[in-house]
């Protein structure tokens, strides 16, 4: 090969990769950021699953470069470059080159092993929590609903107050915020009682699904406390894609905080000091909301953590009277033959339960702020953020409810107070 | 059936006179020439046109989807809308432009480069054609109906498709669509493989078969054999939906899973059956384009063969987030790793074709070439959801939707637009203009690229596939944007390319024979090519046989005219006679299938009334016609050539 | 490749005569051991064996059938050998992905959940 | 394939216009078979994939199923396999008397399959209270016996037309292939119930 040939060739194959790098430059605006990045991992799966990402990307950008460098070589090279060349005589019929054959097959198959090893490592590895950490793994369940994720803690017990005033045990559970501890592993078993969905925290873990009649499981580790976006990955309906959930990793000690917080009955507030000055309820004064509208502000999204903290402290400004009313209307309006509030006496099992929903830095499933705005919002016209939802269908249409501004107003007032 | 027919023709006389429903129509022109013809060309014609007339539908679902998403919180569609778009983007695509485009090249082209006149069973194939016409009707009637489109999504999953939580019939008309899709496919596919083990011309051994050839049988194969497990899953799922019974009923012990097996173990052949046309058509351009033989085809094909028969073993990868253990997730994610060893050995091989070459750069031959760029790209992104654990965090999300997309448009898209801008002066005897041919690619190439490639980085971003909106503090704007404004860049570059066509249809410059100096034979006839394919059936010589036969002219001149007399001594030219059948069957089927996918039963208890009288119809007409299309029988008439060319038909029609 | 064989026609003629009178005989005994292979298999069943050997005897003894059946009343032995791999690649396939479901149903993770288990989730929603 | 081939040879295995000497239609049937391997082996998977795991309450099939008629009918349709084989046989020789009496038979056989598989399906569901909808053991046996009794139906339609379009004349034995692929349909209902037979009815036994 004469000298400058080669140096063309060199220029040439250059060229691709100076592309790609900046292609890569250009691309890295829109790239490791944003709440749900695999880019960004904060336990050890995630950061596993990224590892191995890394291990298949590398291998396949070589075996890019390689095979492209040569393929774009062999197009400037081979072109025909006058009328004769390209009606030149083509050669007899040749039988390949078997060295060239077999040397390539090598080099793939060594290229694959490469990708295979920690491939194989890794299904064990993210499939169960390490043998010698099980002891000390921190066990929940996830149940998917169309379109809403309900957790519970086998292990924790809840109170609640019976007719006769009794506090008894119950069921520790909670909807769409999955509040763990930092530094343990976590277990969450997934079920679902309707289709399939699919469980994706990105940062702490790839997604397993949640199948009807099959008992799956995945496991999570938090390095530090943290608050992360978790999403359904499997099309499970008309709205499939606001079926979102928040993760909370907190430490011990609020983590036992939070879990004695919950397991106590809905909050009760002390009856309404006499006060003629203030003001009856407010009316009206909520934001309206286009359709497909965020539902968080970009101040929360900021700092969501610190959003988190703020809303398990009681809001200024509660009205006892307005809660009460709100309490009474729950009932009224039917709210509670779907939704839980422990200590209220409602039992419903169908909706969320909302003994502590006011500690919820989100509503409707990850997808509103938790604020009085975006409550309104949704009690207001289920449908509009979230197509098809049985609150709506099986209930709002169903039994033919109807809130006038007076109740929403007490129904927002009873929902924030339920720290 | 039609061969044989060549030796009862001789002894027909004495039979007896057929009933008047028997006869056989004869009309050359006109409707019911085309309703009726066995023409394999007019019925690839027929695929082709339906297919880039669902690729318009198609494509117009795919800009809505870019539009909803160009923007975060967008309100171009409700989620119900969305979910009809993305469905049946998915279904149209795959099952009435991909598979038809390639069943198009598949009838015009493999008979003649296999030197047969026409397929070994012409009703059969008509009959084909005529169910996937009538499949595509059922799949797309919701958008007419109260109940709409099927939204389930292209794989349709239970039990989200069960009656419980898709109480319409949107689905049953997707169930009952593919199901009819099913039927066509399978029954072109049993012809394609009988064609081309059983027509072949003198001299054509299986090892000197055009590697088109080889891959349409691989994928008549891959039908043949993948097709029957989703025709079991959505019998189950119709059984559930019609009559309640228990295949995927949670409460009564079903297995939802069961159908995400039943539908991979269809699905991922089904991925195959969708690329191995592509990768013949690419296989057949190189070569023709850098003036060199395919290097290595002993190796294509068996690789294609390999890449077929692994294919039947690694379903499951789409299924990797189910929880099936971790045995059989590494025996899957180790079998799909296996499988990229023979796809890779193809891209080595077509490298090797263009080394040492002649390179012309037309259009057929830069999409070719943009196949193997975008197609390596795909399949490198394939190999890592291989990987299961990465994976985890892939499923689901758009970069799975940029994997596939390069792969099927990057692949099996530039490949069959290749394949368009490559036959179509053999075809319709005119050039489609190199100047907009070249726009096109640019056009598409630069929009395909803008649209999908983003997708990959949205995907490792956590947008899951999907959704129909999202919110601004995700990270996903700057990439959707990009993407939706590629989409349109690649649809004006997908206009260019009909219109290109169209006006070459009616006005483009005129071809001549053998106009890109071709290999195979195909090459060898006038075009268009006459009713009758060859005058005289070729013998082979070569793999390359036309290449061979032009440089050896006289020999070949010789012995084609020692056939010629040959033939004319046996009666001349045997052709198929036309039937209506295959089309009236078809129609049966169709009314059929609306009875059962779209007529409400009565609400009397018990009887199901206008449903099942509508059923019954259909089927009777089809068995009716069936009857009476066998009872026809595969008759055929004879042709003379002139002196001139010019055709004499012999005795009337048989 | 087709060499136009032509095979005069009345050697043909007694040829396919003696032929068909000895596969007249063929099949008769065949269907004949079908039907004692069919007893053979009943009385299998209430045998006091390990549920695995008895299992293996049954494929066996139905393979067996299956293979008479195909061989001779479908002519399979007598037909050219592209008709047995047509055949047997759909088979083979079949058996195949028969096989593969079986083992991954089979598994422990596919094990699926009864109301029992699914009973933690239950009874704590009514308990609540 | 070629058109210079022109003798007509009666070795109904040897086709010389075509490429590999198999007549078409026979080339056709046994790729559909091939691909029926695939539809009956994903039916009867199910079949037994949910006999792995029966949920709770679904009802025995040992108390359901009856052996002795299924052995009569298995018995019957082995029969009717070796009057097709005969029947075949018979046209291939050109006798088109001996073969009518051998379809006759195989029609009857068939017949007789398919009414004890109605009478087994009925006292199925009316005695022994097992319906398609009410267990999954229901669902998938008689959804795969079911499918499996349709073929055999089709079956026995396409033998009956046969028959009667043995009486135009136009049935020899050049078109003896017509007749032989219609036997390779029947002959593989006939092991597809041999394979159900094991792994669905003498499974149980078990």
């Amino acid at each position: 090969m004469r000298l400058h040939t080669f140096a063309s060739l060199l220029t040439k194959s250059a060229r691709f990769p100076a592309l790609l790098g900046l292609a890569t430059m250009l691309s890295g605006c829109f790239w490791f950021d944003g709440p749900q990045s695999t880019f960004d991992p904060h336990g050890p799966v995630a950061r596993h699953q990224m590892d191995l990402f890394y291990v298949t990307c590398w291998v396949c950008l070589v075996i890019f470069m390689a095979v492209g460098a040569v393929l774009a070589y062999t197009n400037f090279k081979f072109l025909a470059r006058s009328d004769a060349d390209a009606h030149a005589e083509p050669p007899e019929e040749a039988h390949g080159n078997p060295l060239v054959e077999v040397s390539l097959i090598g080099a793939s198959v060594l290229a694959l092993v490469i990708i295979a090893i920690p491939t194989l490592k890794g299904i064990w590895y993210s499939y169960d929590v390490p043998a010698d950490e099980k002891a000390n793994a921190y066990v929940v369940t996830a149940t998917g609903y169309q379109w809403w994720f309900k957790f519970d803690y086998p292990n924790e017990v809840a109170k609640t107050v019976d007719a006769s005033g009794k506090t008894v045990n119950a069921a520790f559970s909670t909807a769409n915020e999955l509040v763990i501890p930092v530094g343990r592993p976590v277990e969450i078993n997934l079920r679902t009682l309707d289709v399939i969905h699919s469980f994706w925290i990105p940062k702490l873990a790839g997604k397993v699904d949640m199948m009807p009649n099959r008992a799956n499981h995945l496991w999570i580790e938090a390095d530090k406390a943290g608050y992360f976006w978790g999403q359904c990955a499997e099309f499970c309906g008309e709205s499939h894609a606001v079926m979102r959930f928040r993760v909370i990793a907190l430490g011990p000690r609020e983590f036992n905080d939070w879990l004695s917080n919950q397991a106590e009955p809905a909050r009760h507030l002390e009856a309404p000091v006499a006060d003629e000055a203030k003001p009856k309820a407010q009316f009206a004064s909520y934001r309206t909301f286009k359709r497909n509208e965020a539902g968080t502000t970009e101040a929360f999204d900021a700092d969501p953590l610190a959003g988190w903290r703020k809303q398990q402290q009681p809001s200024p400004g509660e009205d006892a009277a307005l809660v009460a009313t709100g309490r009474k209307l729950f009932a009224s309006k039917t709210c509670s033959s779907c939704h839980t509030v422990r200590g209220d006496g409602y039992i419903g099992v169908v909706g969320p339960e909302l003994t502590h929903v006011g500690a919820r830095s989100t509503i409707a499933a990850g997808l509103l702020e938790n604020n009085r705005d975006e409550v309104h919002r949704w009690i207001h016209a289920p449908n509009e953020v979230k197509p098809g939802n049985k609150m709506w269908v099986s209930g709002y249409l169903a039994n033919q409810i109807k809130l006038t501004p007076e109740d929403e107003n007490a129904l927002v007032a009873y929902l924030q107070s339920l720290k | 059936m039609e061969a044989l027919a060549k030796t009862d023709f001789i002894a027909k006389d004495d039979q007896p006179a057929k009933p008047l429903v028997l006869w056989r129509p004869t009309a050359k022109t006109g409707l019911i020439s085309w309703l009726t013809t066995v023409d394999h060309k007019r019925i690839g014609f027929l695929y082709g046109l339906s297919a880039l007339f669902f690729f318009i539908f198609g494509g117009l679902e795919a800009l809505a989807i870019r539009l909803q998403l160009a923007v975060p919180n967008n309100t171009f569609l409700t989620s119900a809308q969305y979910s009809e778009m993305f469905t049946m983007h998915g279904t149209t695509m795959i099952f009435l432009v991909v598979m038809p485009m390639g069943a198009a090249f598949f009838n015009f082209i493999m008979p003649l480069q296999i030197g047969a006149r026409d397929v070994a069973f012409p009703r059969l194939n008509a009959f084909s054609f005529w169910t996937f016409v009538v499949g595509a009707i059922v799949l797309n009637i919701g958008w007419f109906t109260k109940d709409g489109a099927p939204d389930a999504g292209w794989f349709g999953y239970a039990p989200l498709t069960t009656r419980t939580f898709s109480p319409t019939h949107a689905i049953d008309m997707w169930v009952m669509g593919l199901q009819l899709l099913g039927v066509a496919s399978i029954a072109a596919a049993l012809n394609f493989i009988v064609t081309i083990i059983n027509m072949r011309a003198p001299g054509m051994t299986m090892m000197r078969l055009p590697v088109f050839t080889w891959m349409t049988l691989f994928t008549s194969f891959l039908i043949v054999l993948s097709f029957p497990a989703i025709t079991i899953a959505l019998i189950e799922i119709m059984m559930d939906r019609l009559f309640g019974t228990n295949f995927f009923e949670v409460s009564s012990g079903g297995l939802p899973i069961l159908w995400q097996h039943l539908f991979w173990i269809f699905g991922h052949p089904e991925v195959y059956i969708l690329i191995l046309p592509a990768m013949g058509i690419i296989s057949e351009i190189l070569p023709t384009f850098s003036r060199k033989p395919l290097f290595g085809y002993p190796i294509v094909v068996f690789s294609g063969a390999s890449i077929g028969f692994l294919g039947f073993g690694v379903w499951s990868h789409h299924m990797f987030t189910t929880g099936m253990g971790t045995t059989a997730t590494a025996a899957f994610s180790m079998m799909t790793m296996a499988i990229a060893v023979p796809t890779g050995v193809k891209i080595f091989n077509w490298i090797g074709t263009l080394w040492g070459g002649h390179i012309t750069m037309r259009t057929p031959m830069m999409f070719a070439i943009g196949f193997l760029w975008m197609f390596m790209l795909g399949g490198l992104s394939g190999i890592m959801h291989s990987a299961a654990p990465a994976d985890a965090q892939q499923h689901g999300s758009y970069f799975i939707v940029a994997h596939f997309h390069y792969v099927l448009i990057g692949g099996s898209l530039f490949a069959l637009f290749a394949g368009i801008q490559y036959w179509f002066p053999l075809m319709f005897g005119r050039m489609i203009s190199e100047f907009w041919g070249k726009v096109t690619f640019w056009l598409v190439f630069v929009g395909f690229n803008v649209t999908f490639f983003p997708m990959h980085f949205l995907g490792l971003e956590g947008m899951p596939r999907r959704t129909f909106t999202y919110d601004a503090n995700m990270g996903w704007a700057t990439g959707n944007l990009f993407a939706t404004i590629g989409a349109f860049i690649l649809a004006i570059g997908v206009a260019t390319f009909f219109i290109s066509m169209i006006y070459a249809f009616f006005k483009g410059e005129r071809a001549h024979k053998d106009q890109w100096d071709g290999r195979t034979l195909e090459w060898s006839l006038p075009v268009p090519p006459p009713e009758y394919n060859f005058a005289v059936i070729p013998t082979v010589h070569a793999r390359d046989g036309w290449w061979y036969a032009k440089k050896h002219a006289s020999e070949i001149a010789k012995e084609t005219a020692e056939h010629a007399k040959e033939d004319e001594a046996h009666g001349g030219i045997h052709m198929p006679n036309q039937s209506i059948y295959p089309f009236l069957a078809s129609v049966g089927i169709l009314i059929g299938a609306i009875g059962v996918a779209v007529v409400d039963h009565d609400p009397s208890p018990g009887f199901w009334g206008t449903k099942v009288a509508i059923t019954i119809l259909g089927g009777a007409i089809m068995f009716v016609s069936v009857l009476l299309w066998a009872c026809e029988g595969a008759d055929g008439f004879h042709i003379h050539l002139n002196a001139d060319g010019s055709v004499r038909e012999d005795g009337g029609h048989h | 490749m087709s060499s136009p064989a032509t095979t005069p026609h009345d050697s043909t003629d007694a040829h396919g005569h003696d032929l068909a009178q000895n596969r007249f005989w063929i099949f008769t005994q065949i269907a004949m051991l079908l039907a004692v292979i069919t007893g053979l298999e009943l009385v299998t069943v209430y045998l006091p064996f390990v549920a695995w050997i008895l299992i293996t005897v049954l494929v066996v003894l139905s393979t067996v059938k299956f293979m008479f059946v195909i061989f001779y009343f479908m002519h399979l032995r007598w037909d050219k050998a592209f008709c047995t791999i047509l055949f047997f690649i759909g088979l083979v396939l079949a058996g195949g992905t028969m096989w593969a479901l079986l083992k991954l149903f089979g598994a422990e993770a596919s094990k699926p959940l009864t109301s029992a288990a699914l009973a933690p989730v239950a009874s704590e929603v009514r308990a609540a | 394939m070629s058109s210079h081939a022109a003798a007509a040879t009666l070795d109904p295995h040897d086709d010389p216009t075509t490429t590999t000497g198999i007549p078409n239609k026979k080339l056709l049937m046994w790729a559909f078979l091939a691909s029926d391997c695939m539809f009956f082996g994903c039916l009867i998977s199910t079949h037994l994939i949910y006999r792995l795991h029966p949920p709770p309450g679904t009802p025995s099939a040992r108390q359901v199923f009856s052996i002795e008629l299924t052995s009569f009918s298995t018995f019957i349709l082995l029969m009717s396999s070796l009057m097709m084989a005969l029947a075949v046989n018979a046209i291939q020789k050109g006798n088109l008397k001996s073969m009518r009496w051998s379809l006759l038979t195989t029609i009857f056989f068939g017949l007789i399959f398919l009414g004890c598989q109605v009478y087994e399906f009925r006292n199925f569901v009316f005695e022994k209270h097992l319906t398609i909808t009410n267990s999954i053991l229901g669902t998938t046996f008689f959804t795969l016996t079911g499918t499996h009794g349709l073929h055999v139906l089709i079956g026995v339609i396409w033998l009956t037309a046969m028959l009667i379009y043995s009486f135009t004349g136009r049935l020899t034995e050049k078109q003896s292939i017509d007749v032989e692929s219609m036997g390779l349909y029947w002959h593989f209902v006939d092991i597809v119930w041999i394979v159900i037979f094991t792994a669905v009815y003498l499974l149980e036994y078990i």
